[in-house]
């Protein structure tokens, strides 16, 4: 594993998990949070889980079309799950308000029409409480 | 060992739904027997005023989540007695029933106690 | 006159006090959403001979009181200070 | 036309254009907007457009499904177009970049799905511009 | 008789979108004919700081809006003089090409001189 | 010690002030995003005993330089910064 050169602590690998409540093209924590878990997989860190909250639930719209000359947050999101096997969750609570569902969502709440990525999978807020209980750093991205 | 967490909460509650969702995650958690401590600070205090009448701009009102959080086991409220003063609140004035209210004088120290923090 | 409306609290934004900067005498100030929070301390100085009115409906929702100096309104007297003034301008962030 | 009673100027119809920059369910100020376009229509005035722009495009998403005791914002903007012939407009470039597609968009950027709610309508900024010369009055709701 | 239209600008670049989006309503409005007068105020006075560069946070300059200002008739920019003061910024050092840069010392006469003001 | 990430600017967020009354000697103190706009003023009094770091792409993409007082690092940095502190808190609004 990778050892960054230049520090006088003891380095060993830890547990990350992140927080990212903006959505992409609204705020820049969206872009940053995807470019700090770039930063923890190189240096050999693990990434638990990105737990998307709050606006940060449009990280996982499928249909979102930024314009050529701008970065695609979401595709860079699924970039780095398929390279490292992501846990990327976003807040099935959160996301429902905010017209973000997967087919079965869609089905249940009969929407006319699903628009989670590939990539990206509902859950609870359940498992923002647990990646605070197995991860050795939560760092929140806000909006 | 386990990890010490703390839920920060700094939003007034009703302009944004960051307040709201905030209570929920720690609702959320504390139902999985793993609740945060939770520290009210800057315009979080006026989560805990008294009197809040969101009907008329129809939402729900902010203070049953926090009567629920005693029924999860959360039955202590951190809040900072600095934000408290800044903003006129008369900290008898805080009622949360079943809650504890603990005021908190040096905010650093606090949050220095915990392993993780989780910030609405 | 114009009429200004601040929608965020003064404690974490500083929407208030750019629009004090901006608020000439006679001009309109309305608070609304968080910006009722303003209710919760002294009124910047440069607001002195401003109208200043907030939604009772903001203020009640948050368990806010409002002082005689402020006057609390609804939504159809929002609607008619619209009417009574140009510019509208909103202070939202 | 009904005519607000206890005012002292002389009432007199406007015409109002209003800018929605906040989604539903995260900032309070599209339901201020809604509450606002619902007054003074009461009032007798015209609403000549509502330009849904920034994170405001998401009051036009068809799958936002808020909880059953939560209002539901683009409902509410739905029911007062059917009931006054509004115009409400979604910037097609915000939307885009968010994800907030019609059919026609969708199929042009090879997306899964369409999202746009019936009643809302994708166009260009151009419409904000229109809306500033052709309203006596222009209220932004900023996010 | 037109409307007189004032585009307030009042966010820092890159942060949140709505500097970029601002602006971006704005030329659209100038690319018909109908340009609004334009102020710089409070942080958005930062929008015309020379030399950003945000290709290291993989974002396009907003410089290149700015300068495409003039070519749609948009010749002269309005800045709030106290704004550049409080942030420390020489107005001597902003410059736009083909734009001339107005200080505005009194903020609320200006506005007062418009109808319709777009908020950004 | 604690990791503080400001990512408001100071001119229009309390991010940074609310921030400043929760810094301990010996914190950390990472400006990001517009919270990097801080560099264009006087950092508060309060935080003169916090190590302070601003993110060196936000700096760059504003247009803003460094002053000696401040250290300017990259992600990776970033990454360590976070290795070596806990918690970690976030002043976004």
């Amino acid at each position: 594993m990778p050892r960054p050169a230049g520090h006088f602590t003891i380095w060993q690998s830890m547990k990350f998990s992140l927080a990212v409540y903006g959505a992409p093209h609204a705020s820049q924590s969206a872009a940053t949070a995807l470019r700090f878990a770039r930063a923890l997989l190189a240096a050999g860190h693990e990434l638990y889980r990105v737990f998307f909250y709050c606006d940060g639930v449009h990280n996982g719209s499928a249909l979102s079309a930024p314009p050529q000359d701008e970065a695609d947050i979401a595709e860079g999101w699924q970039a780095l799950q398929r390279a490292h096997k992501l846990d990327l969750v976003v807040c099935i609570a959160a996301a429902q308000r905010r017209g973000v569902l997967n087919s079965s969502e869609a089905n249940r709440l009969e929407k006319p029409a699903a628009n989670l990525a590939e990539g990206f999978e509902l859950a609870g807020l359940g498992q923002l409480a647990d990646a605070a209980v197995n991860s050795d750093r939560l760092i929140t991205f806000g909006q | 060992m386990a990890n010490r967490t703390l839920a920060i909460c700094r939003q007034a509650p009703y302009g944004s739904a960051l307040a709201r969702e905030g209570l929920e995650a720690v609702l959320a958690a504390a139902a999985m027997d793993q609740s945060p401590e939770l520290l009210f600070v800057n315009d979080g205090v006026f989560q805990l005023l008294d009197g809040q009448e969101p009907a008329a701009i129809e939402q729900k009102s902010l203070q049953r989540n926090l009567q629920a959080l005693p029924m999860f086991g959360v039955e202590t409220l951190h809040v900072c007695k600095l934000s408290l003063s800044q903003r006129g609140i008369d900290p008898a004035q805080l009622q949360i029933t079943g809650a504890e209210i603990v005021l908190v004088v040096d905010v650093g120290k606090f949050i220095a106690g915990f392993d993780i923090a989780l910030n609405f | 006159m114009t009429l200004h409306i601040v929608s965020k609290s003064p404690f974490s934004s500083s929407a208030l006090s750019d629009c004090a900067n901006a608020v000439r005498d006679g001009d309109a100030l309305l608070l609304i959403e968080d910006g009722v929070y303003a209710l919760s301390r002294e009124m910047p100085e440069k607001l002195a001979a401003a109208k200043l009115y907030c939604l009772a409906a903001d203020a009640a929702a948050r368990g806010l009181a409002v002082p005689g100096s402020i006057e609390a309104i609804d939504d159809a007297r929002w609607v008619s200070l619209c009417t009574e003034h140009h510019p509208v301008v909103s202070w939202f962030k």
